[in-house]
């Protein structure tokens, strides 16, 4: 089982999800209402490290993050 | 050095822990970079939510950074509501010599604006509003659209 | 705000007095450099001659300078001697956005040293040696060669 | 009469010449023991303001310094 968290303002809880890749993740969400803004300006972490490819492989047990536009300080 | 505070910042108090920890390490460059809350645009203040694991990780890539150039950096950050006139982020920096510390704030300020996991809220009527339009998308945003 | 100290300066408590003045003055930034002496070349500690006149025009052409771009600075610095890991100079920035502050304090602390009237001293061995390698010629030096 | 400050590390008493231009008191200083290396690393101010023309014009109760290379910080 993969967790993925929606971090700061998206409103929205936590998904559990059965995928191996990034790439399923991105299709589950693209088809999800409300999601469209934040899958364009939002970068993606894996167990806490920023990822830059779809093909990033997932296993059991990983948490996938996603980060929306931020504004520290 | 890391830390995160809940509301705004005791900066007097921590610009001298901070100093004074490092009073022999034989530094000749301090410099702090101090984030205030501005009154404009109408708001009571700030509020900020923070993604500490990443945030942490983070600050340590800048810590091996500094340290590359015989420096350190130790930085605050404030969580939930900040005030008008309160601080809400102390960013420091001290090295040997004054040139490396001018540069290095400089960058750190800079990448910390754009990258450093925290999110940013208007308190205005009540109400908690992200601040979509002063914030910047972290390097790679869009991977799943 | 330009002050001399006789001696090492108090950097917790002065910092302290700059940020508590201007706490409810709006600027977004403040930055401070702190200057320490360092243990180096077995000196005992630094000591420090000013021309104030000239000073004070130097200081107020970088009033100035900060006002036209909505910023404020103000500076401290030791007259005499300082010994070692005690600090001789903060000069520091508020601005109301950051980049006008991370870009002043670099040109500001930059042509401090190229153009300030002080003239530094190592202290060794109860001598007060110039310090005439590390030190600048001010623009336009020559003139009576 | 222009009196004729030497600063910071400067060696010298101040002196108080009549002189109406820079140029007399570069004449003057070039032939004073032991000054070649400052007239050569130091800037001149009158009534401290810094003077770049030796043609710079001196009138009664001038003052003029030399200062030699700085060091603050």
């Amino acid at each position: 089982m993969i967790r993925v968290e929606f971090l700061g303002p998206i409103q929205k809880d936590a998904l559990a999800l059965d995928i191996t890749n990034l790439r399923a993740l991105a299709t589950i969400l693209q088809a999800t209402p409300d999601m469209k803004e934040w899958l364009e300006n939002s970068a993606i972490a894996v167990n806490d490290t920023l990822v830059t490819t779809l093909d990033f492989p997932l296993k059991d047990g990983d948490k996938v993050s996603m980060l929306p536009p931020v504004c520290g300080g | 050095m890391l830390k995160l505070y809940d509301g705004g910042l005791e900066v007097a108090s921590i610009l001298k822990e901070w100093y004074t920890e490092e009073s022999t390490s034989n530094y000749g460059a301090f410099i702090p970079f101090v984030g205030t809350i501005r009154d404009e645009d109408g708001i009571d203040g700030l509020s900020f939510d923070i993604y500490e694991p990443l945030l942490e990780k983070w600050f340590e890539a800048w810590v091996a950074k500094a340290k590359e150039q015989g420096a350190i950096i130790k930085m605050a950050h404030s969580r939930g509501d900040v005030l008008l006139h309160e601080s809400s982020y102390i960013a420091s920096v001290f090295s040997p010599k004054r040139r490396v510390a001018l540069e290095f704030i400089d960058a750190f300020v800079e990448d910390f604006k754009a990258s450093a996991p925290i999110w940013k809220y208007d308190l205005k009527n009540g109400e908690r509003i992200y601040a979509l339009e002063r914030s910047t998308a972290i390097e790679g945003s869009g991977l799943l659209a």
